[in-house]
C-alpha cells in the first residue's frame, strides 16, 4: 500500500508541473496590459512602465516563469495587481470559503444522490426509476447560475425567508456554525447541489444496476441471503466507483461554484476568480487557479488511494 | 465451377521434403509492470526456446494446460506477437529481409477460439471473408468469399449480408474458417477453434476441417486441450508446458506411451468414459504453477513424482527416444548422461 | 459431394435470425424511431435548429433594432409575442436568433473535439507505447482542471468573444473525448478480430479505418453527445458571466445576464432565456440518452 | 422415506422481448444421497432447472408450471424467511465461473461464514472456524491464510474449491453443481471431480451435477438424464447410458464425444442446431435432426417409454435394437 | 445610532492605507471617511454645487513668484493612533507618493495619487503647523489638485514595521471615520472617530460597514433581503420594484458626464461645426429618459447645468430637428449624400450608465440627419487602452469618437485635460489631439487666474467655448442614484463624487 501511495504521488508531479506550466502560460495568451485595469484611467505611459517593471513584467517569458516558480515552491505565489495583497493569503481565505460552500453541497447532494440512485437501480425499469431519472437528467440540464437567481427572487426578495448573499453577518473571518451564518448558505448550496445530485444518482443507479446483473448475487440470493443483505453486498461493490464519483465531483464543485459564487456574492474562489478576470490581475488569476487545479489534483489522489483501500480488486502494489 | 477454382496457394518452393514451417528458439517473454516508477518487475515467459516443425500436408497438434503459451505460440507463428527470439522459416525462406511478414501471413493463417469475438461486429459476413483478399490485392475478393460460405457451408443468399450477432456460434466458426481460407494460405493454425462449440456442432466443424485439408492439401496446427480432439484430427501431438515443450511425438506413439511424467498426467486427466473403472487419483497435485517465475532446471519439477535433485538445477533438452527416434522427449529419466538417479530407465509404464 | 452436402444442411436447419438482413445503423435508426421521448426531444432540437437556420426568413423582428418606448414588454404584449428586452427588442426574435449563436458555440466545441479528440485517442489507443504515453500525459494535465475552470480560465485570460469562447470550450472538451477514444480503441485494439485483420497482413492505417473506427467511433459519439448539454450550459454560463458572446448579439446567456434586472420588472420574462437552455440542455441530454441505449445492442 | 427430489411436470417459460420455452414438462425425482448428471447441449434447459429448484429465477418475466418438492416441501410455495432458510440450507449450489459467483469485494472466509451465520444462527468467530473448517476440508493448502483473501487472489482451481466449501458449510441435503469444471483445464477439473465425489460420500448429500461432457459424467455420477430441448430424452443409470444410450440424441452425443474414435475417420455428427424455443414442442423437438426420424415423429410428442425401472427414453423407436452402423 | 450596511459597487474594499483606488468609490467610502486632505470639498449642501473648503489646512495662499504656496495647518489634529499632524507629516505624505527613493515610498498609493497632484515640485515643512509647497509653474488649480491627496499617519506606518501591508489592515487617519475591521473583498467596518477635530461630522452611527457588491442585481436582492440599508448605483430597472417596496432612491446632479469625445485629426468630419451641432441638435434626451428610469441630467453642455462654472454658452442643446437638417445641408450632407462615421463604444464600464442602449440611441437619432454611425464595440479595459492611445493611434481603427465618461469635478479633469495642445494623446488624455490657440490662452488663464472669483469667472468663458464651439456630442449626465431603507435618516447628497456620512443616522 506504501509503495502504490508512493507510485501515486510520484505520478501526480508530472501533472503537477503540467498544470503550472498551463497556468503560467494562460496569462501569457491574455491580451491587453494587466495594468491596464488598476491604474487611474489618465497614468502615462511612463508610470505604466515603472509599474510593470515593479510587477517584472518586462522580463523574459521564461524567466518569469522561473522566477515564478521559484516562488511559488517557497509558497509565495507573489502579489495581486490590484490589491497589492500576497496572492497566497488571499486564495487561500477563498478556497476555505469555497470548500465550505462546495462541501456543504456534497453534504446535501450526496446522501439524497446515492438514495435515489439506489433506489431507481433496486427498481430498474419501474416508474420508480423512471421518475429518478428524470429528476437526475432535470438536475444535470438546468443551468444553476438561473436556478440560483431564481430562489434569490423567491426566497430571499419576495419571502424574505434566506439571505441572498454573502458569508453571514460578520463575513466569512466571523463563520460560526450557528443559524445567523448557515442560512447564509443555504441557498447557494442547494443551488451548486442540483447537478451533482443528478450526477451522483445516474452513476449509483447504473452501478447498482449492473451490479445486481452480476452472478454473486444470484450466489447470494442462493445461499439464503436475504435482501437486506444482498443490497449490503451490492453497496459495498459500488462503495468504492461511488465513492471516487464522489470525489471527483466534489472537485468539481470548488472549481465549477464560480457561477454560483458570482450570483450569491459568496466570498470563494470562483469569486476571486472573476474578480480577477475582471480586472486582469493576473497574479491573482495564476494564483487562483493554480491552486483550484492542484487541489483538484489532490482530491484525484486521495480518491485513487481512497478506493485502492476500499476495494481489494485495485492492485496495490 | 468448384470451389477449388479460386484456391491458388502460394507456390510451394522448397519440395515435399521441406518443412512448411519450422520455427527454431522462439522466445516471448511478456513484461510485468509494477513497483513504484512503474518499471518492469519480472516477464512472463510465456514462450521459452520453442522449437518443431511442420511437414507440407501433416497437422500437428498442441496441447498442455491453461496458460502453458499455446495461444501466444500461434500468435507468434502469425507475427501477431512481435518474438523477442527465435526463426521462423516458412518453406525455406526465414521470416526477415527474404520473407515479408505480409507474404509470411499470405501463407499462414489462423482461426481463433472466441468466434465472436474474431468478426468485426459493424462488418457482414461477406465483408469479413473478402477483406484479407483484398488486403492482400487477390482479385475479385466478393466472389471468393462467396464461394468460400457456399464451401463451408452457409449459403451466401442467405448469410452473405448478415451480422455475426445474426449467426449461431457453429456458423461463425464456419464463418473464420472461411477468412482464414480466402487469402489461399497453405497453413492454418487453429486455436481452440472448437473449443467452444457444443459436442454435436464440434463433430461438424471437424468433418468440415477434415475435408477442407484433403481438399486444398493444408496444413494444420491444431491447439486444442481437449486430448480426444488432438487425438482424432492430428498426426504429431506437440505437448507444452510452461512456455517449454516437453514432448513431440506422432499421436498412436503418444498415446500408447507418454513418455514424459506431465504428458502422462495430462492423459491420466482425461475422463475414463468407462463407469465401472472411473478415475481413482487425480494424477496431478494443485494448479499449474506461475510463468512469472518459473521453476528452475526442469519446469516441472515441482510436481513432478519422479524428480530428483538434478531437475531442480538441469534443465532438460528435447531428445528421440531410443524406441522411436520421431518421438522426442524433454526429460532427464531418458537421457543417459543427465545424472538422475533413473537415468535413461523412462518412466515405468 | 456429401460432405458439402452435410454441412450446408447443417447451416440451413439452424434457427432463423430474428429479423432480416439490416446495417447496424439502420438497426439505431430503428430502435430510435421507436423511443418516443427521444424522438420528441429531436423534434425540438430540430426545430430549434431549423429555426436559428432559417430565422431570416420567418418574418421576424429585427433582433437588434430596439425601441425605448417599447422596453421590457410582458410577454403577450400586442405585437410582441414573447415581449421585449431591457431595449424594447422583440423577445420572440431575439431567442430565435438567439438559438443561432447559443446552439453554435453549445454544440461546435464538442464536434470539434470530437474530431481532434477522436483522432488523438484512435492514435494513442492504437499505436500505443511512447505516442500513446504522450498524448495520454498531456491529456492528464488537461484533466487537473476541472472542466467549468479550465472553460472559465481560458476564456477569463482570452477575453470575451465568440471565437475566444468556441476555443476556450473546444480546448475543455477535447481531454475528455480523447481519453474516452484511447480507452475504447484500446480495448478494441485488444480485441481478437483487430488480430484477426492484422492477420490477414493488412496495414496499420487500413486497420484503423476498416476496423478500429466503424467501431469506436459510435462509443465516443455517444459520450460526446452527453457533452453536448454540459456545453450549452458552459457556453451560456461564459456569455452570463460576461467573458463568451458580447453584447449587442443575442445568445441565451448573454439574455440572461442582461435581463437580470427585469426580473424585478418582469420575471417571465427574464426567465426566458434560462427556459430555452433548460429546455435544449434537457433535450441534448435525453436524446444523448436514448442514443445510448439505441446503440446497444444486447444479443 | 421421502424421496429427497420429486420434479413433476414442471414447465417454465420467460417471457420478455422474446418469449422462450426453456422447461417442458420434465418430471425427475431422485432418492437420498443420489447423484444426478444432467446433461445437454447449451441452451437445453439445465441451469435453468437448477435455478427454478431454487426459485432464483426473476419472478416477473417467468411462468412456471408443475411442482417441486424438496424432502416433501413444496419448494414452489416457499416465501420469505422459509426461502432464505431453504436456500443454502436444504439445498445449496456451486455456480459454473466461480470468478464471477463470488463476491469480489469481501473475503472468502467473509462470504463462507456469512451464510453459516444465517443458516446455523452462530457467532461470528464460530462461523469463522466452520469456513475454516470447511476450507481445509476442501484441500485448501494453507487455509488459514487463504479465509483472508479475496476471490481473485486465487486460482480458478482454489476459487472453485471455496464455491464448493461455501455449498456445503450448511451441510445441504442436495447440491446442485452448474458446469462447476468446464472453466477449468483438464487436471484441475479431474481434482474437483474428485473431490466433490469424495465429500457426496462423506456428507451423504444429494447431487446434480450439470455438465455438457458425458466423460464428467461418468466420473461423477450413479445416474444420467440427458436433456434437449427443455425436455428429459433419456434417464438411467450412467452405465446403461453409456453402454445402452437408446435415444438417438444420446447416441449422437456418444459418437461426438470421440472417445475411441479411429483417427480421419468421419464423424457421426448429428447435423443442425437445437431448436429456439420460442413455441412449446408438440412433436418430437430432436425430429429435424434425427438420422431416424419417422413421420409419426414430426405429428405429435414422442411418449416416455420405460424400459426398466427408473429407466426412461422419450423416443418412439426406444424398443428397437440399435441399428449396427 | 445604528449601522449603515452599504453596498458598494466596487468588486473589492478600496485601499485603505491613505490614497485609495477604485476610483470615485474608493475616495467616498474609504479616502474621505478615514482620511483628510489639506483642501476638502464642502459636502453639507444638496443644492449648489461643492466648492473647496479648509481641510487639515486652514488656510492658504501663494507667493509673489505664483509659484510657492504656503499652508497653515490646523492645529491639534490628531490621527487615529493618537500621533499629532504636523507639517512634517504632510511632507511624508507626499514623498510616500512623489518620491520613489523614500522609505515610505508605496506604489499603489503613488499609482493612485501621483497623476493628481501635477503641479507640485517640492514642498517642505516651514515649522509645526506651515508647509509651503512649490509648483512647477504658476497653476492656480493647486487647491483642486491637493484636494485628491489623503494623509496618512507616519506613526502608525512606524508600528507596523514600516510595512504598507500591515497598515492596510489596521490604518490609520485623522478622518471622521475609523476602520475597525477590514475582510478584503467582504467587509470593511468603520466606527466614529469621536475626537474628530469637526464636532460637525461627528458621525452619529454606532458603525458603517461597507460591503462590495459589484453585480446590480446583487445589489438590488442585497438591499430589497433586508442584507444592507444602502445600495449605490441601483439598476434603472430594479427601481420601480424598490420604491414599490417602500425603498428610497436619492439621487442629485453631480459632476460627471457622458460624452462622445470627437476626433479632431485631419479629414474627421467632426472638424466642421456644422456638423458638431447638428448632431448635438439631433439628440432627443428627454427620449432617453425611459431608459435610465428618469435618473439622468440631459447635458445642456460638458458641464452639469448646476455647475458653477456652466456659464452662459450662446449655443442651446437642444432637440430641434430642422435646425439640425438644416446644418446638416449646410455642411453639404443631405439625404442622397449621407455622412458615414465609426464609433468606439464599450459595452459597459464604470460610469458608463447603458452604454449600449444610449448609443443605439443615438445612433437611431443621427441617422435622421443623415448621419450613419458604425460602432466598434471594444470591452471596458481595452476601450481605457485606446482613449489613452489617442484617436490618431492605429489601434483605435480610424474611429472618429469615443463614448466615454468623464470625472469632471475640478478645472483640471473637468475641462483642461480634455483639450490642452500639451496634453495630446499618447502624452496626455487629449483624445482628439484638439489644439486652439484660444483655447489654450483660456486654460493658460485658468492657471494664472489665482484669485477663485476671478477664475471661476475664466472657467466660465472657458466651458461656453466647449459649447459654443460644440467641442463633444454632449449627451446626458448621471445623478448618483442611491437606495436605501427608510430607516436610514439624514443623508443630505451634495452635487459631488464624494458624501458625507456624518450625519446619517438610523431609525429604530
Ligand atoms: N499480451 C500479454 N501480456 C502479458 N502477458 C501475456 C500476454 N499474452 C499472454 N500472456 C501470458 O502469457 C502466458 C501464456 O499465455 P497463452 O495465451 O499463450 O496461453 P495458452 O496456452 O493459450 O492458454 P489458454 O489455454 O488459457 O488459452 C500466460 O501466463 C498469459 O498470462
Ligand atoms: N432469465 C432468462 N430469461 C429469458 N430466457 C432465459 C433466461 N434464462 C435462460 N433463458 C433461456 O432458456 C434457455 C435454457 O437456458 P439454460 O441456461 O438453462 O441452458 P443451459 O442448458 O444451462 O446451457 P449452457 O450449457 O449454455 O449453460 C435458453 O434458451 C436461454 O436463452
Ligand atoms: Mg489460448
Ligand atoms: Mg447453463
Amino acid at each position: 500500500m506504501l509503495s502504490y501511495l508512493l507510485r501515486r504521488i510520484l505520478l501526480v508531479l508530472p501533472v503537477a508541473f503540467g498544470v503550472s506550466v498551463i497556468c503560467f502560460l494562460l496569462v501569457q495568451i491574455a491580451p491587453g496590459d494587466p495594468l491596464t485595469a488598476i491604474m487611474p484611467v489618465d497614468a502615462t505611459a511612463e508610470e505604466q512602465a515603472a509599474m510593470r517593471a515593479a510587477y517584472g513584467l518586462d522580463k523574459p517569458l521564461p524567466v518569469q516563469y522561473t522566477i515564478w516558480i521559484g516562488n511559488l515552491v517557497q509558497g509565495d505565489m507573489g502579489k495581486s495587481i490590484a490589491t497589492g495583497r500576497p496572492v497566497a493569503g488571499e486564495v487561500f481565505g477563498a478556497v476555505q470559503n469555497s470548500l465550505l460552500l462546495a462541501a456543504s453541497a456534497a453534504v446535501i447532494a450526496f446522501p439524497i444522490g446515492i438514495f435515489l440512485g439506489f433506489l431507481a437501480g433496486y427498481f430498474r425499469d419501474t416508474w420508480i426509476d423512471r421518475g429518478v431519472t428524470a429528476l437526475s437528467i432535470t438536475g444535470v440540464s438546468v443551468p444553476n447560475y438561473w436556478l440560483g437567481i431564481v430562489l434569490v427572487i423567491i426566497f430571499s426578495v419576495n419571502l424574505g425567508w434566506l439571505p441572498s448573499m454573502g458569508a453571514g453577518p460578520g463575513g466569512s473571518q466571523a463563520w460560526e456554525w450557528d443559524w445567523a451564518h448557515m442560512r447564509h448558505l443555504i441557498l447557494p448550496a442547494v443551488t451548486l447541489a442540483v447537478v451533482p445530485i443528478g450526477i451522483v444518482a445516474r452513476t449509483v443507479r447504473a452501478l447498482a444496476g449492473d451490479i445486481l446483473t452480476m452472478d454473486f448475487v444470484q450466489a447470494l440470493y442462493a445461499k439464503g441471503m436475504s435482501r437486506a443483505d444482498v443490497l449490503r453486498h451490492v453497496a459495498r461493490n459500488a462503495a468504492a466507483t461511488a465513492l471516487s464519483v464522489m470525489g471527483l465531483q466534489l472537485g468539481y464543485l470548488l472549481g465549477g461554484s464560480i457561477l454560483i459564487e458570482t450570483v450569491f456574492n459568496w466570498p470563494g474562489s470562483g469569486f476571486l476568480l472573476s474578480n480577477a478576470i475582471f480586472q486582469r490581475d493576473l497574479p491573482l488569476l495564476q494564483g487562483t487557479i493554480l491552486v483550484l487545479a492542484l487541489f483538484f489534483v489532490a482530491m484525484n489522489l486521495i480518491v485513487d488511494v481512497v478506493q485502492a483501500a476500499i476495494d481489494p480488486r485495485i492492485q496495490r502494489t | 465451377m468448384s470451389a477449388t477454382d479460386l484456391y491458388a496457394p502460394t507456390k510451394d518452393k522448397g519440395g515435399p521434403a521441406q518443412p512448411l514451417i519450422s520455427v527454431r528458439g522462439l522466445k516471448k517473454y511478456f513484461p510485468v509492470r509494477g513497483g513504484i516508477l512503474g518499471r518492469t518487475q519480472a516477464q512472463v515467459q510465456a514462450v521459452d526456446g520453442v522449437s518443431f516443425e511442420v511437414a507440407k500436408g501433416e497437422t500437428l497438434g498442441i496441447v498442455g494446460e491453461s496458460g502453458c503459451g499455446k495461444s501466444t505460440t500461434a500468435k507468434l507463428l502469425i507475427g501477431l506477437t512481435e518474438k523477442d527470439a527465435g526463426e521462423i522459416v516458412f518453406d525455406g525462406f526465414a521470416l526477415g529481409p527474404r520473407l515479408s511478414l505480409k507474404e509470411l501471413r499470405k501463407g499462414v493463417q489462423m482461426v481463433f477460439q472466441d468466434s465472436y469475438a474474431t468478426l468485426n461486429p459493424r462488418m457482414t459476413i461477406e465483408a469479413s471473408v473478402a477483406f484479407g483478399a483484398k488486403v492482400q490485392g487477390l482479385d475479385n475478393p466478393e466472389a471468393r468469399a462467396r464461394k468460400l460460405m457456399e464451401r463451408v457451408g452457409l449459403d451466401p443468399a442467405r448469410f452473405a449480408h448478415r451480422y455475426p450477432h445474426e449467426l449461431s456460434g457453429g456458423q461463425r466458426q464456419r464463418v473464420n474458417i472461411a477468412r482464414a481460407l480466402a487469402m489461399s494460405p497453405r497453413l492454418v493454425v487453429l486455436d481452440e477453434a472448437v473449443s467452444a462449440l457444443d459436442k454435436s456442432v464440434e463433430a461438424q466443424v471437424l468433418n468440415l476441417l477434415s475435408d477442407l485439408r484433403k481438399e486444398f492439401g493444408l496444413t494444420y496446427i491444431f491447439i486444442s486441450h481437449d486430448l480426444n480432439v488432438v487425438r482424432y484430427i492430428s498426426d504429431r501431438i506437440l505437448v507444452m508446458y510452461l512456455g517449454e515443450v516437453v514432448e513431440i511425438a506422432p499421436v498412436d506413439s503418444i498415446w500408447e506411451r507418454q513418455a514424459h511424467p506431465y504428458t502422462r498426467s495430462l492423459f491420466s486427466a482425461m475422463p475414463s468414459m468407462d463407469p465401472d473403472n472411473r478415475t481413482k487419483e487425480p494424477p496431478l497435485a494443485g494448479d499449474p504453477p506461475n510463468p512469472i517465475n518459473p521453476p528452475s532446471g526442469c519446469r516441472f519439477h515441482t510436481r513432478c513424482r519422479f524428480a530428483s535433485e538434478v531437475c531442480k538445477s538441469k534443465v532438460p533438452v528435447l531428445g528421440g527416444l531410443a524406441v522411436n527416434a520421431g518421438h522426442r522427449v524433454a526429460c532427464h529419466l531418458y537421457d543417459a548422461q543427465s545424472g538422475h538417479p533413473k537415468a535413461g530407465q523412462g518412466i515405468p509404464a | 459431394m456429401t460432405d458439402t452436402i452435410t454441412s450446408h444442411d447443417a447451416a440451413a436447419t439452424e434457427p432463423a435470425p430474428v429479423a432480416k438482413p439490416q446495417g447496424y445503423w439502420q438497426g439505431v435508426g430503428a430502435r430510435l424511431v421507436r423511443d418516443p421521448l427521444t424522438m420528441l426531444c429531436f423534434g425540438v432540437l430540430m426545430l430549434l435548429i431549423l429555426a436559428a437556420i432559417f430565422a431570416p426568413w420567418l418574418g421576424l423582428a429585427d433582433p437588434y433594432k430596439g425601441s425605448m418606448i417599447a422596453r421590457l414588454k410582458a410577454p403577450g404584449t400586442e405585437g410582441y409575442p414573447l415581449g421585449t428586452d431591457e431595449q424594447g427588442r422583440d423577445m420572440l426574435a431575439r431567442l430565435i436568433y438567439g438559438g443561432r449563436l447559443t446552439l453554435f458555440i453549445g454544440l461546435m466545441p464538442v464536434v470539434l473535439a470530437f474530431f481532434i479528440g477522436s483522432a488523438l485517442g484512435i492514435v494513442a489507443g492504437y499505436v500505443g507505447g511512447m505516442t500513446n504515453t504522450i498524448i495520454m500525459r498531456t491529456v492528464d494535465v488537461f484533466f487537473a482542471f476541472p472542466s467549468v475552470l479550465l472553460a472559465i480560465a481560458i476564456s477569463g485570460a482570452l477575453g470575451a468573444g465568440i471565437v475566444n469562447s468556441l476555443v476556450s470550450l473546444t480546448v475543455v472538451f477535447i481531454p475528455p473525448i480523447t481519453r474516452v477514444a484511447e480507452a475504447v480503441t484500446s480495448g478494441v485494439r485488444a480485441l481478437d478480430y483487430i488480430d484477426a485483420a492484422r492477420a490477414t497482413g493488412a496495414s496499420a492505417w487500413t486497420v484503423i479505418r476498416v476496423h478500429v473506427i466503424g467501431n469506436v467511433l459510435s462509443p465516443i459519439f455517444v459520450y460526446a453527445t452527453s457533452l453536448t448539454s454540459v456545453c450549452m450550459i458552459l457556453a451560456a454560463g461564459l456569455s452570463f458571466l460576461g467573458i463568451g458572446v458580447r453584447p449587442p448579439e443575442p445568445e441565451w446567456g448573454l439574455m440572461l445576464n442582461t435581463l437580470r434586472s427585469a426580473i424585478y420588472v418582469n420575471p417571465w420574462l427574464s426567465a426566458l432565456p434560462g427556459v430555452m437552455i433548460f429546455i435544449t440542455s434537457l433535450c441534448l441530454n435525453l436524446l444523448s440518452d436514448g442514443l445510448r441505449s439505441a446503440m446497444n445492442v444486447r444479443d | 422415506m421421502t424421496k429427497l427430489l420429486d420434479i413433476r411436470n414442471l414447465s417454465v417459460r420467460f417471457s420478455g422481448k422474446r418469449t422462450v420455452h426453456a422447461i417442458n414438462d420434465v418430471s425427475l425425482s431422485m432418492e437420498q444421497g443420489e447423484t444426478l448428471a444432467l446433461l445437454g447441449e447449451s441452451g437445453s434447459g439445465k441451469s435453468v432447472t437448477l435455478k427454478t429448484l431454487l426459485g432464483l429465477l426473476p419472478p416477473k418475466r417467468t411462468k412456471i408450471d408443475g411442482s417441486i418438492h424438496v424432502n416433501g416441501v413444496d419448494v414452489l410455495s416457499l416465501k420469505g424467511r422459509a426461502l432464505q432458510k431453504y436456500r443454502g440450507g436444504e439445498v445449496s449450489m456451486v455456480f459454473q465461473e466461480p470468478a464471477l459467483a463470488l463476491d469480489p469485494v469481501y473475503t472468502v472466509g467473509h462470504q463462507i461464514a456469512e451464510s453459516v451465520m444465517r443458516h446455523k444462527g452462530v457467532s461470528r468467530e464460530n462461523a469463522m472456524s466452520t469456513a475454516l473448517d470447511m476450507l481445509d476440508r476442501v484441500r485448501i493448502p494453507s487455509a488459514n491464510r487463504r479465509l483472508h483473501n479475496y476471490p481473485h487472489e486465487l486460482s480458478g482451481g482454489m476459487r472453485q474449491r471455496v464455491m464448493i466449501a461455501l455449498a456445503l458449510a450448511c451441510r445441504p441435503r442436495l447440491l446442485l453443481a452448474d458446469e462447476p469444471t468446464t472453466a477449468l483445464d483438464a487436471t484441475v477439473q479431474i481434482q474437483i471431480l474428485l473431490l466433490l465425489r469424495e465429500l457426496q460420500k462423506e456428507f451423504g448429500m444429494g447431487v446434480i451435477f450439470v455438465t455438457h461432457d458425458i466423460g464428467v459424467a461418468v466420473e461423477i455420477s450413479e445416474r444420467v438424464a440427458v436433456m434437449y430441448a427443455g425436455q428429459i430424452a433419456e434417464e438411467g443409470t450412467t452405465r446403461e447410458i453409456i453402454r445402452d444410450g437408446r435415444h438417438p440424441y444420446t447416441q449422437g452425443l456418444l459418437a461426438a464425444n470421440l472417445h475411441d474414435v479411429a483417427r480421419g475417420a468421419r464423424l457421426n455428427a448429428i447435423p443442425g442446431a437445437p431448436p429456439a424455443l420460442e413455441e412449446r414442442p408438440d412433436s418430437c423437438s430432436f425430429a429435424p435432426r434425427c438420422p431416424r426420424v419417422l413421420q409419426e415423429c414430426r405429428a405429435a410428442l414422442p411418449p416416455m417409454i420405460e424400459p426398466a425401472p427408473r429407466r426412461r427414453v422419450a423416443c418412439l423407436r426406444a424398443e428397437e435394437p440399435v441399428a449396427v452402423e | 445610532q445604528g449601522t449603515l450596511r452599504v453596498g458598494m459597487t466596487a468588486a473589492d474594499i478600496p485601499l485603505t492605507t491613505g490614497q485609495t483606488d477604485q476610483g470615485g468609490e474608493g475616495m467616498r467610502f474609504m479616502g474621505y471617511t478615514v482620511y483628510d486632505s489639506l483642501i476638502e470639498w464642502d459636502l453639507t449642501s444638496a443644492d449648489k454645487p461643492s466648492v473647496l473648503i479648509p481641510g487639515l489646512a486652514t488656510e492658504w495662499s501663494v507667493g509673489d513668484d505664483q509659484l510657492t504656496w504656503t499652508f497653515k495647518l490646523r492645529p491639534d489634529v490628531t490621527f487615529h493612533d493618537g500621533s499629532p499632524f504636523t507639517a512634517e507629516v504632510a511632507v511624508w505624505n507626499f514623498e510616500k507618493l512623489l518620491n520613489d527613493q523614500a522609505e515610505q515610498y508605496d506604489p499603489r498609493q503613488s499609482a493612485q495619487g501621483k497623476s493628481r497632484i501635477p503641479a507640485v515640485a517640492s514642498y517642505e515643512a516651514v515649522d509645526d503647523l506651515t508647509l509651503t509647497i512649490t509648483t512647477k509653474e504658476p497653476d492656480a488649480t493647486l487647491p483642486y489638485q491637493l484636494a485628491w491627496i489623503l494623509m496618512s499617519s507616519k506613526a502608525n506606518w512606524e508600528a507596523m514595521d514600516k510595512d504598507w501591508e500591515k497598515v492596510a489592515m489596521s490604518p490609520s487617519g485623522t478622518g471622521p471615520w475609523k476602520l475597525e475591521t477590514f475582510v478584503p473583498r467582504e467587509r470593511a467596518e468603520l466606527v466614529p472617530n469621536t475626537e474628530y477635530w469637526d464636532e460637525e461630522r461627528i458621525p452619529k452611527l454606532d458603525k458603517m460597514v461597507l460591503m462590495p457588491l459589484p453585480e446590480p442585481n446583487a445589489r438590488a436582492a442585497a438591499l430589497m433581503s433586508g442584507q444592507v440599508d444602502w445600495i449605490e448605483a441601483p439598476a434603472p430597472d430594479t427601481i420601480p420594484a424598490m420604491e414599490g417596496n417602500g425603498l428610497v432612491i436619492s439621487s442629485n446632479a453631480y459632476p460627471h458626464n457622458w460624452t462622445w469625445h470627437l476626433s479632431r485629426l485631419e479629414g474627421s468630419p467632426w472638424n466642421d461645426i456644422n456638423v458638431r451641432k447638428a448632431a448635438n441638435l439631433a439628440i432627443d434626451r428627454e427620449g432617453m429618459m425611459p431608459l435610465l428610469g428618469g435618473l439622468m441630467v440631459p447635458a445642456k453642455g460638458f458641464l452639469p447645468p448646476s455647475s458653477q462654472w456652466f456659464g452662459n454658452p450662446e449655443f442651446d442643446v437642444t432637440y430641434d430637428l430642422e435646425a439640425a437638417k438644416a446644418l446638416m445641408q449646410e455642411a453639404g450632407y443631405g439625404p442622397d449624400n449621407r455622412l458615414k462615421v465609426k464609433a468606439l463604444i464599450s459595452p459597459s464600464g464604470s460610469g458608463q450608465m447603458l452604454p449600449l442602449p444610449m448609443n443605439e440611441y443615438i445612433q437611431q437619432s443621427l441617422s435622421e440627419i443623415w448621419i450613419d454611425v458604425e460602432f466598434m464595440v471594444v470591452e471596458w479595459n481595452q476601450m481605457i487602452n485606446l482613449w489613452r492611445a489617442g484617436a490618431a493611434d492605429a489601434s483605435v481603427d480610424g474611429s472618429q469618437s469615443i463614448n466615454f465618461t468623464y470625472f469632471i469635478q475640478d478645472p483640471f479633469t473637468g475641462l483642461i485635460r480634455h483639450l490642452d495642445c500639451n496634453l495630446i494623446a499618447p502624452n496626455g488624455t487629449n483624445w482628439g489631439h484638439y489644439c486652439d490657440d484660444e483655447m489654450q490662452a483660456l486654460f493658460e488663464g485658468i492657471k494664472t487666474t489665482f484669485d477663485p472669483e476671478e477664475q471661476n469667472a475664466v472657467l466660465q468663458k472657458t466651458h461656453e467655448k466647449f459649447v459654443n464651439d460644440a467641442l463633444f456630442l454632449f449627451v446626458t449626465h448621471d445623478v448618483a442614484p442611491r437606495a436605501m431603507k427608510p430607516s436610514v435618516k439624514g443623508f443630505v447628497q451634495a452635487q459631488n463624487w464624494y458624501q458625507n456620512f456624518s450625519s446619517i443616522s438610523i431609525e429604530e
